[in-house]
Formats: structure tokens, C-alpha cells, sequence
């Protein structure tokens, strides 16, 4: 009986106004060949109108905070409510990034130690915290290794090998850094082919990205064969390390012979998605990248912190925003790290694969297949429904929507492209045994429903706002934004 | 153990199902050699309380000032429901909106931001962020050159009125796909673009002329006649514009004749506080033939099985995760909570609120300018309209009066020596609607007594 | 398919914990006779846990952000964000209500522009903020008044006469003051009874207690003979200004005569209800009564704010409250009216008198009863369901739980308790005219549906989280607090 | 129009469909000779941004400072989710849960607060909030005179160590009911009620007897003795309690042989900051028996239509909306929005952080008081067990010291003198688990200076 939420377009009326937001009125002078010609359709609203809006589009929404959401890749950990809180200090939100430094060493000495703790964590030799989020971090990261080949006369070196099971911005960023993309295949335990990748190294190798635990869920066990590979060819190793939950403080990039990493902060380090952003791909690298690091970056220097620029680095590869990346971000990783604390790091390690582990185990036990069988789960796993859709018809796609009927976020779906009908899995370290639980339950419910009933299945979801939602339509009928009816 | 809910019972019950003895046997297939057992550099735990104190310790060190530099972001008013709103769990909390069904709340947001980007540059069709305006701007030369059919050059005109922060980005970003960006000189006395630099570019195969509106220095650029010049040789205009200004002045959509092609910008003044640097938000809106070149994600409007309206992802087919090296761009995650908070923003605001600081902003600087150029020894870099910062040019070097004014509460402008040198002692300054007579008389007075004049009354 | 929400207790697990919010331990001594000897049983639930919980218990209210919500008597207008956010800045929030007034200064002179500003809306002499919700502020108004004649002599005054219409907090306040309740009859047009009222009118009377506007949603046409009857038979007179959303800026108590006023702040200055409270009940009073005002109060001396109490006010009845009242209800009440200013607060009067006459009109226009046909509508008005009771069988109840299904919270019912079968409406000035047209479909709806379908009427409501309640085996099998099983 | 939607063509229609012509017309059933037309004391309206402002100036001009008092107000630590959840409009801009299939949440938040308030007292039952703790003690007299069903002289014992702006409170909203309050002095040594003071009321018709633990002084009383003598003479006993030192203390159902009768207080310390003294929350908690007695909401599990489980409000029959003149109370808006915070900040904290805070309130106490005493020229006034407070004997007069303390950032504790004269220069200080022994030790060496004394290392 309820009514779907019309667009706040819709609940305009002219001459209605959140009036209290208006500043007091002055006239400007400007000439008129520069004015604005058309009237400015933006919505006409009272602030109850617009409060009662977006308040009733959040309820649509599931969130970690209201949701068990177990997406792989993603990270959905709960975001401490207390990062946000000390974020938003009104002295940190009030600040302008071009005061003077002396304006702001509270905030600086908060960078400051971020770049020390993932220094430690990464065990790189420097950190630079400006990319705002990992695919900035992954350009960073590839256009330091094409500086530095470029540096050495090295500029032969424009590929960038990645495995089939690479997140998509791995292959985007090389191409947006102007390198060439070689694939090379997983094997089916997982793991890098090493035939595969001996055939692609060659003179114009610049490098590779890898991601480990690869986002199939399972540790590279040919870690240092592949690093000593690469490294004897002539390229660097690249660590996506988008989500560092399976392996903080259990073994470290820069120790497995990496050269550059970018960590996303919006995923281990806990800050939130925001339904899309914001994040933070802070850079870390070894000793041969360090000249090359993205300004800018915060120093100290006789206890006083200022930030390094291209003047101080003069080889870096620049600058890759209006400031200094995203501030707000790190503070709030900051926040959590401090938190945490060492000891508290190891425990994400430890609990969040455990969680994996548990959670593998128990799908199997009722049913499901494991990817990748016999392997241990890093801080996520894989289980593919093709056996399930060739026998019921329901795919993945209909098992993830059905469980937003059971009041779970779905797993990531047909994601890495190489496992058919696969659901990505990562519960994280924040959830309970008994929220896992429930989920095998809703899992193997579902199952039983795609045996006895595909067709129910197939029509899911039926409990949320909207059923199934027409993705070709919305792309050949393109409605990208509202346009006022032609009055 | 912080955030980890996780019982001994559970635990002992969790291996058993597992069939492991401890949680150390789950790292097992890591080499043993590599493993680390500390991570001594890192500090030891602190609880909520100990960290609140540190933090409100460290943020009272830093304290309040009253603010005069914009440069790329600006102090606004921020209505109160905006982040009340933005940080209720189901939007703080939520991923981007692969589950369309599970988010329509975030995708019904982003679908009134995009049709608000819209309408203010009045483009076409908005993405759904963007990093930052600087990374933006990169993109937007990178989309050019892919949507641009004729032309081969990859080359850029890029004036020197753009932010030189933006400028700097855009050549990081952008020089991996061997684009060219050539910098376009400005008229001393106007502080704008000067046509008579684009002379010698007329004839050539160029991609796109970028037109900042207003400009680094706040003055408004002759953007009709920039892009007349550049549509008329065969170039795509890139807008790189402040979206509070478009209330009043002309958006790229009306530029020239046709309107710019593509319009970029930061919309870190809608809702989007200081914040030492970010997060913001950058935008990007276009034609809607371009639309397929656009990265970042889109929201479209669509119907679900019922045939009730709802809303989704759309035009994946340019994104990473589908494309891959084949992608408009890598952007995955964007800025999302600040497109949400930028939407409320807008929303509360409305044409008349926006209006009302855009005029205002107009003429709180005049009435700052001429505050301080009234101080003597002082003066106005460049003439003609501008809209919320100026050029002052002073007697002597900046950077000390700036710290000296930091001491008297004052973050007096920003110091323009080393990216134009040209220019002397140069000054950029700004006042928003959130400054007060009384805050522009404090600054007057300030400064002043620094330079051993007294201010004008 | 979704589970209903556990309680926080069954979310426990021994062991479990929010430790992040643990301060640093410490042994601290303690005689072992002094010592707690059962455990505590509180819940034991991670953060996540707790923020997942109470976020989800959130989503099953309704509240002004979410629903139109015309609750009569209540004024549930919009409670504009801004008020909260200032009333929370850390230095009101953090200051001890005994730190020495020259911390506090800033403060302070909030709450003296707040009494000034009350004073200046009700007409009164004086005003004091401390009562903390409307009863506690009638608690006040009727112990000056007592304090007031007997200060004179006059102890023989020991009832106070209150309307049939009047709130149940009205006699139950003259109870509390040990005076004895004499109620008096409404006319059928809602106005007073004058010659019941000159019935009433003895020796005995202390005072009388009146709305006006009623909660008969009515202007009290006779109050100038009224106050004049009662001051004549040696009574006093007391406003129950729990609304003063309909004569804000129009028409002021002081100048009708009233001797003192209780006001909610929590309703015609719009701070929020917190599913129950804060509130704030200041009281304005008269000449006569301002020896008596409840302490503290601000006062104003050569520039410098400090608390009167009972040193300074000798004649007070007193202390209401451990500190001076509500405090942040206070600042919330003070930013209100700053951005209403006087202009802002005539027209809260106006456009809520316009809101409730066209809702009014409208429902009458859909075929409901006007409980007081002929008379304006004041911030609010009343129909009656009589007719359709006895024609469907669908009762006030039934059309209140029903509107719940259409997406608006009900007005209230079945008070006051003189009308039958009534709804109190209330729309506020702070609602769209759409809204209200929604409102008033949807009623026509149910009336159609009551006609057609009474029983689908009488299972109402069909889209909340719970159907309609058993209150009954609430109150006979009474269950009012969690135990642990015993183990 | 700030927060009224309606445009001009809106009221036309309304005023049209109601059939007047202006708004002034709806109120002509008002008077002619009472009608106001200005509001000429109330000043202009200000923009958010303006009042904002404001505010903020205000607020800094109080500033913060480190707090030392206690007195009825603790600071502890809030967690960060509880004012932020709380915040959720849902919670937030509810009313009192009337409609309760509507209201859900706020129910089984009563009804867990209440689950809550129960467990820490020992009770069995809980009410859903009072005003604050010094109402909720009034309540509790009035309360104890109706349910003890012999005692006639609706008398009621009051120690002295009783918080005095809680006695007032009392003393003011009991008054007019008869009731009669009798004080009860302490041991002068210990600070605690002396039980020679009750010998003299052993035999009398007594209604009951107020137990504060601990008591205003910090001390912590014999509340075993002072029930069972309460009970052996047929007075109820009420406690008035702190509810954080229940972690570690005995509760109220503890005392004696059967437990107190009923519990009050305030549950400020759980969630809800000093916010310059309010609002707080009062609790209140009995004995079933005793139930029907109490003031105030109570909800109630019961199940739906369809047998599944619900919330409401339940024994309605004691309020004021149905029972009127002879309801348990006049009771009507509490204290809900507090009472959330409470609720959340006690599932956050959970059995062992709250006693871990205990614990640190003990203990820091003990060293404020050793670093104070130890300066010299103070000491501490009582012996005997204490819970976060202390009072402390000074040489000199306290209010110009505390003065001087605030000049210096430190809330230095409560002057005694106008309370308890008999102590001569005392001042009440305290301190929980947020002052670290750097704190202590900054009051110590500012409070050292000011008596001209080096505070001992
Ligand atoms: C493995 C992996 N790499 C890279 C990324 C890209 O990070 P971002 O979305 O922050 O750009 C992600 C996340 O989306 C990821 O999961
Ligand atoms: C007319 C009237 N009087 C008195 C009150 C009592 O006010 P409070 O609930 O703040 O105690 C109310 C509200 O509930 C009311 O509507």
C-alpha cells in the first residue's frame, strides 16, 4: 500500500524552499553576457521533505550495519563507529589543506604515523598515502615501475603480465599507464602456472601484478619462485593488496620481494564504502621505487612535520590529486590502526580466516562445491554452482538474489571471470559464528528451493523494494537523468 | 579483542568443524620461511577512550582559524541534515551497489546527483563521481582523446589560468597514454585566457581546448569565445568549472554555440567540508553522445519484474570490472558518501539557496578585496568580473605574512609565488558566504597592523 | 523469510565483547563485604552486534523523518537537524552543570535569550526553564499556586477545576499537589460550560486549570468571562500551554489574564520526542506568582549570567531537579527560535491553523464527522467515527492500525475522552499540502474498506513488523524484563 | 519560509478548499481585543549558517576544561555508536510509542533498558525512565507512601548523605502530598549514616528509609545494616544508588535479607554526557509486588495477532491518560531518547567493561586523593571505603581556588560550604576511568601552585 519513493525532483513545488539554508540575500554584480541563461532545475523541497527523502531511501539500502554482507574482495568488516566520530573533529574538517603547516601538526603527525604503520605492516621501505583509492594506488604503483625502467633507459619494458584471476583494475590500470596487458592462467589448484608465466616473461616485461591470497581465495604457494622469476627477467613485482585481511602480520609483502603494493584502506583498515567511496590506495615500496613515490608525502624532520612535493622528490611520478589524497580516509584508518594496535592486527588475520575457513567447511558439509578443493581458505573462498545450475537451472546469479530475501547481502558473483558460476565468499572477522551459521542455513534452504522449485528461485528477490531489476533495458533505453517535463 | 566477536567456545567448536587444531594451522600453505610472529614497529592497542583523547588532543593543537584561501576547495555553509543523513549506517555502511535490488537507496542518490550534475552544467548525462576535480580533469583529457574521431594529436591546450595542482595531475595521470598538453599563456592585465595564444594553434590537429570557469585566480574567462575558437578548429572543450558559480554564470552547457563537450570540476562546496584535503568529489557530466567514453559508474532508471520503476548500474560495459584492459578507466571505488552528501546538499539548497551563496560569495570578495586593498600597499593583480577569489599583489614576500597571520587565528590566502613567479608577491584570496563583514574587517585590521598600516575604516 | 529481531540479551555470549570500549584495567580494592555477590547479567554481544541490533530495531519505527505523523496533542512538526547538532557541540556538551558560572557564560546566555524570548511569545512576567517536560511544568504552575494562597492565609483553597477535555496529566498534577479535582463539562461546541464553571467556583478553589485552543482542537470563545469568574472567586488562573503552535505570535496568555503557563518545548519549539522524551515544560508566570518560580533561573547582572536559587528567591517552591532542568532541550528551543525569529514564529500559528482547517475541510469532504461542526480548526481538530463504528463495526482502533499499513502514523484516539470514537489530528505547519492530500486518501480508502471489508479492517495492521498486539496478556501475564534462564 | 513548504499557490488552493479568503480569517474565533499582531522583544530570524555561528562562539567562549566533579554527574566515556544510533531519525523523531505496531523499536528498547535497570539493581522489575535521579527519589517516597500498606505516617528517613539538590527535589515535589521527610546526620568520622541516628525512630510508624550508595560524600554505607534495621522496623527501604558502582557493589536486591524494596537513580553515567546538566534519566526499580505502584511507562512482551512476539506499553492503567486524578503519577513525557543511549551504552560496555570502568573509577580516585593530600594543607575528610569521590578538607576558602583552577582548565570539584558548613573549607572531587594519572598529577601541581605548595612527585 505503501507508494515507491518518487525522485526528489518529483516532490518539488516551485517556490518551495529548506529556506533556514539560505544565506542571507545580497545582489551581485556580474555582466550579463556571462550569466546562466536557463533556470537552474534543482529540486524545490523543505528540509523535513529532504530529511524524510534520503531517510527513506537509506532504509532501502542493506549496509554492514545492517546486513551480514558477505562480498567477496570487498571487505565488508564492521567500520568502527568511532573512526568516523574522530574524523570529523571539527578542528580536522575545518582545516584547509593549503594553511600552513605550522596550522596543522596534529593532523600531520596522524599521517605521519599511518605511513609508519603500514611501512611495518607492508615491511616496505616507504609509503606514500595520497592515491584516493586502489585502482589509484595500482596506478601509482605501475607508473613508478615505468619510471623506473624509463629512468635506467630501460623503455623497451611496456608489459605488464596478470593472471586470468586479477581484479579488472589490475589490466585497466596497465593499459591507463600505456602498457600492454599478457594474461597468464591459473592453474586448477589456484595457484600462477609458473609455465605460463616463464613463456611470458621476456626483455619487455615491466612487471606483474599479483594479488596473494589471489582473489581465487588461496595463498600463491610458488611465491618465491615467482618473485625470483620475475626479478631475474628484469621486471618488478606489484602486490594488489586491495585487501590485506587474509596476512597482516602474518607474512609481508615487502618480505615476499615485492616492490610496490597498494593497500586499500576502505577494505582491511576498515573505513567505510559509503555505498561507492570514498577509499584510499596508499603506496608502499621498496628501496628502487622509493625515488619514484606520488607526491605528496609527509615528513619529519625535527619534530616538526611538513609535506615533501616534487621539489623533495624530484623524480616522482607527480601528483595524482587536487591535494593530498584523501584525508578524511586515513584519518580514519589512523584511528583504527590505533585501535588495534599490533597485536589486534595479527587477530584480523587470524579470526578472518577462520571465519573463511568455517564458513568453506560448512557450505561443503551441506553441499556445495569448493573451487578449489583441498586449499586452504585465505580470508575468503570460492564455491561454484555449476553443478547446481546444470542440474536445478537456478545460477548464481539466482542464488545471490534470493539470498536478499533471507536478509543477507549476496557473495560476489562471477567473480574471477575463470570460475563459472561462482559465488566469491568473504565473511570477515567481525561477523559471529551463529551469523555464519544462519547463513548456511539460508544457503542450504536455498538449495532445497533450487531442487524442488528453480522457478521461485529464479524470480527472486520478492521482500525487497524492488523485484529483479531489467539491466538491458536500462542500458538500450538510456535514463541517466532526470529532464523536467517540457513545460 | 577488538571487533572480533569471537568466543574461546567458538573458536574450539569453529576448528573442530574445520578439522584444525589451532588457527596457526590455517596459514599452513604460506611458506614457513616468510612468516612473521610481531609486528614490533607497530604501537600496542589502545581503547576507544585512550584513542578519542589522543585524537581530540592532537585536533585542539591544531585549532580553529578563520579561513581566506580557496584554491581549489571552499568553506561553505553545510546544512545540518547532510551528514546526519549521510552517516546513517545504511549509507556509511553500504558497498557500491552491485545488488541493485539491496540498494536502491544509493542508487536512487546516485541518479538525482547525476540528473543535478546535469542540470547545473547543463550537460547531458553526469557519472556518478569521480576521485577528486584534479583526477578528473585528467580523465576528462584521457576521454577526450578516446571520443575525439578525427583527431590523432592526443594534444591537449591546457591554459595557465587551470589550477596548477589540476594541471600537474592531469599530466601524472595522463602521461602513460602519451598525451600532449600544451599550456596556453594568460593576459597579464585580465588574468585570462588570452585568445591571441591561441593564434598560433589554429590550423593544427588538436583534441581539446580546456576552459576553466571562473579560473585559478577566480577571474571568469571569456568561455563563449574559447569555445567558438575551439569547436571552429576542430578541438572538443573540457569545462573545468566551480559548481557553485554555475548558478549564476553561464554553465559549459551554453558556452558558444553548441555548449563544451565535456565538464568536469570538484563538488567538494556541496556538503563536502574542508576536511584537511578530501574526501571530495569530482564530477564529470558530457554529451550525451559521449556517454560511452565516460569512466566511473552511472545509475540508471530502469523497471524490475513487476514493471515498478527502480533503479541500477548501467552501462557496465565501460567499467574494469567487465572490460578490463579494455576499460574507459580503472576507477572502481569513487566517492560515493560525498556524491550522497553533495546530492542532500543540493537538495536543501534548491535554485534559490544556490543562488544566494553564489551571489554572495560575489560579493563578500569584492567587499574583502576592496577591504584590503584599501590597506595600501596592496592591490588587485587583475581587472574584470570574478567570482569568489582574487589576485592581491603586495610589497613584500607572502609566505611570512601568512604565518604570522596563522598565529593571529587568520589562514590569510594562499602564497602563489612558486607557481607564479611571474607575478611577484602574489596573493590569492577568498571569501565564501561564511565570511561576515566583521570577519573580512578582522583580516583588514590584521594584516594591516602586520604591514605597520592601518586599514581603511 | 527474514528473522524478527532477537533481544540484545539473546545476541550474548559469554565471553563475547565490545572490548574496544573496555578502559585499561586496573585492580582496585574493595572490601569483600561491599561486593556485588550475583553476576551481572548484561548482555555480552560484539560492537557489531550492538550497532547492527539497535540500527535494526531503529527501522521499525515510525518517526517524523520517515512518516507524516499527526498525532493530536503532540506536534509532530519537523525537529530541524541543526538544533541537534549545536545543542551537541562538545563545549556545551562536556561542561559539569557545577563548574563555576564564569565556565559557562556562553551557555548561560542562551538560556536567558531563550526565558526572554518566552517571556516575550506568552505575555508573562517571568519565566522559568527547570520543569523537564510539560507535567513537571504543571507541576510548577499548580504548586506556585498553592504556595500563592497559602502565603496569603487562604489554606481553605484546596481544588483546582479542570474541563472533561483536559490532558490526564492536568488532574493527575492537581493531585500530586495534594489538591482535590473538580472537573467541569465542555458544551457541545467545545467551549467551557459557564455555568458549570460558576458551579465549580467556591471558596475553595485554588485555580483552573484550561487549554486554549482545547485539545478539542477549539479557541476558547468565553476565556476573557472566564478569567474574569475565576479571579473574582479568588482563583488563579493556568494555561496548559503544551501547544502553542496555534496562538504563537496571534494571541499570548499573559494578555488573556492566565497567572501562569506550563509550555512544551519538545512540541511548539519542535526539539525532538526521542520516542518518549527529553522534553521541557518552562513555565511562564505572572506578577503574583513570580516569587514562587522552581529554581534555578538565569539571571542577568551588569553583563554577567549566574543561577538564582532558593538564596535569591526565598518564596520558591523549590528545586524540580537534580541540576537546572533539560539543558540540551533548552539549547535545542533557543537555535529554534533564532531562526524562526518573531516573524517565523506567527507564521508556525498561521500555517498550522491552515493545515489543520484544510485537512478538516477535505476529511469532512470525504464523508467524516467534524466532532465540532461550525467551529474553526485551532493547530488541530477532532472527528468522530461514531457513525461508521455503528454502520461497519470498524472503530477509531481499527481506521488508527489501518493507516499504519498506508504509510502514516495515526492521530491519536480516543482522547479526549469526552468525544466518542475519536481522532485527534494534528498535521503541523511543517507538512505539505501533498501530504496531506495523501492523508486524506488514504482515509477515504479505509472508509471504503470499512464499508466493504470490515474484517480485513478490524486485522489491520498487515505491513508492520508485528500484527496487532495482545495488550491484554500484556497486562496479565505480565513480562516487563528479560531474566537469564536459570542454568 | 524556514521549515514551512507552503508556496503561494498552495495556501490560495488550501485557503480556497477551506472557503475563507486570507489565513487571518481562521482565527477569528480568537478575541478582537487579545489579538497580537508583532512579536516586537523577539528578535529577528536568523540562516542556519548565522546561528551556527553564533553557537559555535558561544561554545568556545566556555571552552573545555579537565573535570573533577562529580556531585551527581560523572563523565564517562560514551561510546561512539550510541549517539549515533540514537541520533537515527527513527529514534530521534519518534513520539511516546502509542501506536505500538508502529513503534517497535523504541519498545524492545524499553524493554531491554528495563531487562537492564533490573539486572544492575537486583530488581525485579524496572520502569522505561523518570525525569532524572533527584525526581526519581521524590517518586520513589510518593510511591513507598502507596505501597506500604500499614505504615500511616507516609514518614520517610532521609540521610543527610543524601545528594542535597536531591533532598530539595524531594522535599518540593512531595510536599503537597503531606509527606513528611526527616534527616538523619552521619558519622562524622566515616561519613556515612550513623546508626545511632535511627535508634532513636526504632518503634515509630515510619514509611521508609532513604539508602544512598554511595552516598553524596563518595562513601560507601553499611546498606546491609541500614535494611535490615529498616526492615526490622517495618519501613521500606529505598535505595538511591549509582548505577556504575553496581559492577562491584552490592545492588539494592542485595541488601539486607530481602533486598531493598525500591531502586532510583540516575543512568546519566551510561551513555549521556554532562551536557551542562542535562537531560539525564531517572530509573526507578521495585519489587514485583510493588508493581502497580510505580510511575511512569512500562512495556510489555506480548505477542501479535499471529502469535509472534511484540512490544507495548503495558499496566497503562496506573497513568495519568487513563486513570487521571488518581494516577500513580503525573508522569507523562520521560526520558526516552536517554533512555536509548543508556540501553546501547550498556550493551557496548557489557558486564566487564562496566566493571573494568568500576574498577577505574575506584582507583583513580585513590590517587587523586593520594596526589591531592599529598600536596599538604589538605586532607581527607572521611575513612572508610569510597566509590569515585572524596571529600577533601582545605585550609582556606574553596570558591576562589576553584576560580582559579578554571582559569587554569580545571574543573577543580563541588564547594561544600553552603551544603555542609559543618565541614569547614570542604570540596567534593572525582574522578572516573577518562582521567589518567596525567591529568591527576596536572591538578595536582596547578592546585599545589595555587596554595603555594610543590605537589609532592
Ligand atoms: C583485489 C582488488 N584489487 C583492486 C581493487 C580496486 O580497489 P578500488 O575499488 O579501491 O579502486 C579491488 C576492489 O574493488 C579489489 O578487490
Ligand atoms: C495538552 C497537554 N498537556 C500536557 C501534556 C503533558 O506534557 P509532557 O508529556 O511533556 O509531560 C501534554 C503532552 O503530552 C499535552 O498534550
Amino acid at each position: 500500500m505503501k507508494k515507491p519513493e518518487p525522485l526528489i525532483f518529483e516532490l518539488s513545488q516551485p517556490g518551495r524552499g529548506a529556506t533556514a539554508q539560505h544565506p542571507p540575500g545580497v545582489t551581485a554584480e556580474l555582466p550579463q553576457r556571462l550569466r546562466r541563461r536557463s533556470r537552474l532545475p534543482l529540486p524545490e523541497v523543505s528540509e523535513l521533505q529532504a530529511v524524510r527523502h534520503y531517510t527513506r531511501l537509506s532504509q532501502m539500502n542493506f549496509g554492514i550495519d545492517t546486513q551480514f554482507y558477505p562480498l567477496g574482495s570487498c571487505t565488508m568488516k564492521y567500520n568502527p563507529r568511532i573512526c568516523n566520530s574522530l574524523a570529523l573533529l571539527p578542528e580536522f574538517l575545518g582545516r584547509h589543506p593549503l594553511a600552513p603547516a605550522s596550522t596543522g601538526q596534529g593532523f600531520m603527525s596522524c599521517l605521519f604515523e599511518l605511513q609508519e604503520m603500514l611501512r611495518q605492516v607492508t615491511g616496505m621501505a616507504a609509503v606514500s598515502l595520497t592515491p584516493m583509492a586502489g585502482a589509484q594506488g595500482e596506478f601509482a604503483g605501475v607508473a613508478m615501475i615505468r619510471a623506473y625502467h624509463r629512468a635506467r633507459g630501460d623503455t623497451a619494458r611496456n608489459e605488464i603480465i596478470v593472471p586470468d584471476a586479477a581484479h579488472g583494475t589490475n589490466p585497466a590500470t596497465a593499459s591507463m599507464c600505456g602498457m600492454k596487458v599478457r594474461e597468464i592462467a591459473s592453474r586448477p589448484d589456484g595457484d600462477v602456472d609458473l609455465a605460463a608465466l616463464d613463456a611470458a616473461l621476456s626483455g619487455a616485461t615491466a612487471g606483474i601484478m599479483l594479488t596473494n591470497p589471489s582473489t581465487l581465495g588461496v595463498f600463491e604457494r610458488n611465491i618465491v619462485e615467482i618473485e625470483r622469476r620475475v626479478h631475474a627477467a628484469g621486471g618488478l613485482l606489484y602486490y594488489d593488496g586491495a585487501n590485506l585481511n587474509a596476512i597482516l602480520g602474518k607474512v609481508r609483502p615487502g618480505d615476499m620481494g615485492f616492490d610496490v603494493i597498494h593497500m586499500n584502506l576502505h577494505k582491511t583498515f576498515s573505513t567505510p564504502h559509503g555505498g561507492g567511496g570514498p577509499g584510499s590506495g596508499a603506496v608502499g615500496v621498496g628501496p628502487r621505487l622509493a625515488p619514484y613515490m606520488p607526491v605528496p608525502v609527509v615528513s619529519k624532520d625535527d619534530g616538526r612535520y611538513r609535506w615533501l612535493d616534487e621539489r623533495d622528490l624530484p623524480q616522482s611520478i607527480g601528483r595524482l590529486s587536487g591535494f593530498m589524497g584523501n584525508s578524511g580516509v586515513l584519518l580514519r584508518a589512523w584511528v583504527y590502526m590505533r585501535i588495534l594496535g599490533a597485536e589486534g592486527m595479527r587477530r584480523v588475520a587470524e579470526y578472518s580466516t577462520l571465519n573463511a575457513n568455517y564458513l568453506l567447511a560448512r557450505l561443503v558439509e551441506a553441499g556445495f562445491d569448493a573451487a578449489y578443493p583441498g586449499r586452504r581458505a585465505s580470508h575468503e573462498f570460492i564455491i561454484t554452482l555449476k553443478r547446481q545450475a546444470r542440474e536445478t537451472g537456478a545460477n548464481a546469479m539466482d542464488f545471490a538474489k534470493r539470498l536478499l530475501d533471507h536478509g543477507y547481502h549476496a557473495p560476489t558473483t562471477y567473480f574471477p571471470l575463470l570460475v563459472p558460476e561462482c559465488l566469491l565468499i568473504e565473511p570477515t572477522e567481525t561477523e559471529t559464528r551463529e551469523e555464519l551459521d544462519g547463513f548456511v542455513e539460508a544457503m542450504a534452504a536455498i538449495l532445497r528451493e533450487a531442487a524442488a522449485d528453480a522457478a521461485t528461485l529464479k524470480g527472486a528477490p520478492y521482500t525487497l523494494p524492488v523485484r529483479r531489476l531489467d539491466d538491458v533495458r536500462a542500458a538500450r533505453q538510456l535514463d541517466v537523468a532526470w529532464k523536467p517535463a517540457a513545460a | 579483542m577488538p571487533y572480533i566477536p569471537h568466543t574461546a567456545a567458538d573458536v574450539r567448536a569453529m576448528l573442530g568443524r574445520i578439522g584444525v587444531e589451532r588457527i596457526e594451522d590455517l596459514f599452513d600453505e604460506i611458506p614457513r620461511a616468510l612468516r612473521v610472529d610481531a609486528l614490533p614497529g607497530v604501537p600496542p592497542a589502545l581503547s576507544e577512550m585512550e584513542v578519542s583523547r589522543l585524537a581530540a588532543e592532537l585536533a585542539a593543537r591544531d585549532g580553529r582559524r578563520l579561513n581566506f584561501i580557496g584554491a581549489g576547495a571552499y568553506e561553505h555553509h553545510i546544512p545540518a541534515p547532510v551528514w546526519q543523513l549521510v552517516t546513517r549506517g545504511e549509507i556509511y555502511s553500504a558497498y557500491t551497489p552491485y545488488q541493485a535490488e539491496a540498494s536502491q537507496g544509493t542508487l536512487q542518490i546516485m541518479y538525482e546527483y547525476q540528473s543535478m550534475i546535469a542540470a547545473l552544467t547543463g550537460m547531458d548525462v553526469s557519472n556518478a563521481s569521480l576521485y577528486d576535480g584534479a583526477s578528473a580533469l585528467a580523465e576528462a583529457c584521457l576521454m577526450a582523446v578516446r571520443a575525439h574521431r578525427r583527431s590523432r594529436s592526443a594534444r591537449i591546450l591546457m591554459p595557465v589560468t587551470v589550477n596548477p595542482a589540476w594541471r600537474r595531475a592531469a599530466r601524472a595521470i595522463t602521461e602513460g597514454q602519451g598525451i600532449v598538453i600544451d599550456e596556453l599563456p594568460y593576459d597579464p592585465a585580465r588574468g585570462i585566457t588570452d585568445p591571441k595564444a591561441l593564434e598560433g594553434h589554429a590550423g593544427t590537429d588538436l583534441t581539446a581546448l580546456v576552459v576553466p570557469q571562473p579560473n585559478f585566480f577566480g577571474q571568469l574567462e571569456d568561455a563563449d569565445a574559447l569555445t567558438r575558437w575551439a569547436h571552429a578548429n576542430g578541438a572538443l572543450v573540457i569545462g573545468a568549472v566551480n559548481p557553485v558559480a554555475l548558478a549564476l554564470i553561464a554553465p559549459p552547457g551554453e558556452w558558444g554555440e553548441g555548449g563544451a563537450d565535456i565538464a568536469v570540476g570538484d563538488a567538494q562546496p556541496f556538503g563536502v567540508p574542508l576536511s584537511s584535503g578530501g574526501p571530495y568529489v569530482g564530477f564529470m557530466a558530457s554529451r550525451m553522445e559521449h556517454v560511452r567514453q565516460m569512466p566511473g559508474r552511472i545509475a540508471g532508471r530502469t523497471v524490475d519484474a513487476d514493471g515498478r520503476t527502480g533503479y541500477t548500474l548501467t552501462l557496465q560495459a565501460r567499467e574494469q570490472h567487465i572490460r578490463r584492459g579494455k576499460a574507459t578507466s580503472n576507477i572502481c571505488t569513487n566517492q560515493g558518501l560525498l556524491m550522497s552528501a553533495a546530492t542532500i546538499h543540493l537538495a536543501l539548497l534548491g535554485p534559490v539557496g544556490l543562488e544566494r551563496v553564489a551571489d554572495a560569495c560575489l560579493a563578500r570578495t569584492a567587499e574583502l578585496v576592496s577591504a584590503l586593498t584599501s590597506i595600501g600597499a596592496i592591490r588587485c593583480a587583475f581587472a574584470g568580473p570574478r567570482f569568489h577569489e582574487a589576485v592581491l599583489l603586495l610589497d613584500r614576500p607572502v609566505a611570512p605574512l601568512l604565518e604570522a597571520l596563522a598565529s593571529d587565528g587568520i589562514v590569510g590566502g594562499h602564497d602563489l609565488s612558486r607557481d607564479y613567479p611571474e607575478l611577484g608577491h602574489a596573493l590569492l584570496v577568498c571569501a565564501t558566504e561564511t565570511r561576515t563583514a566583521a570577519d573580512i574587517e578582522r583580516y583588514a585590521v590584521s594584516l594591516g597592523r602586520l604591514l605597520g598600516r592601518a586599514a581603511a575604516a
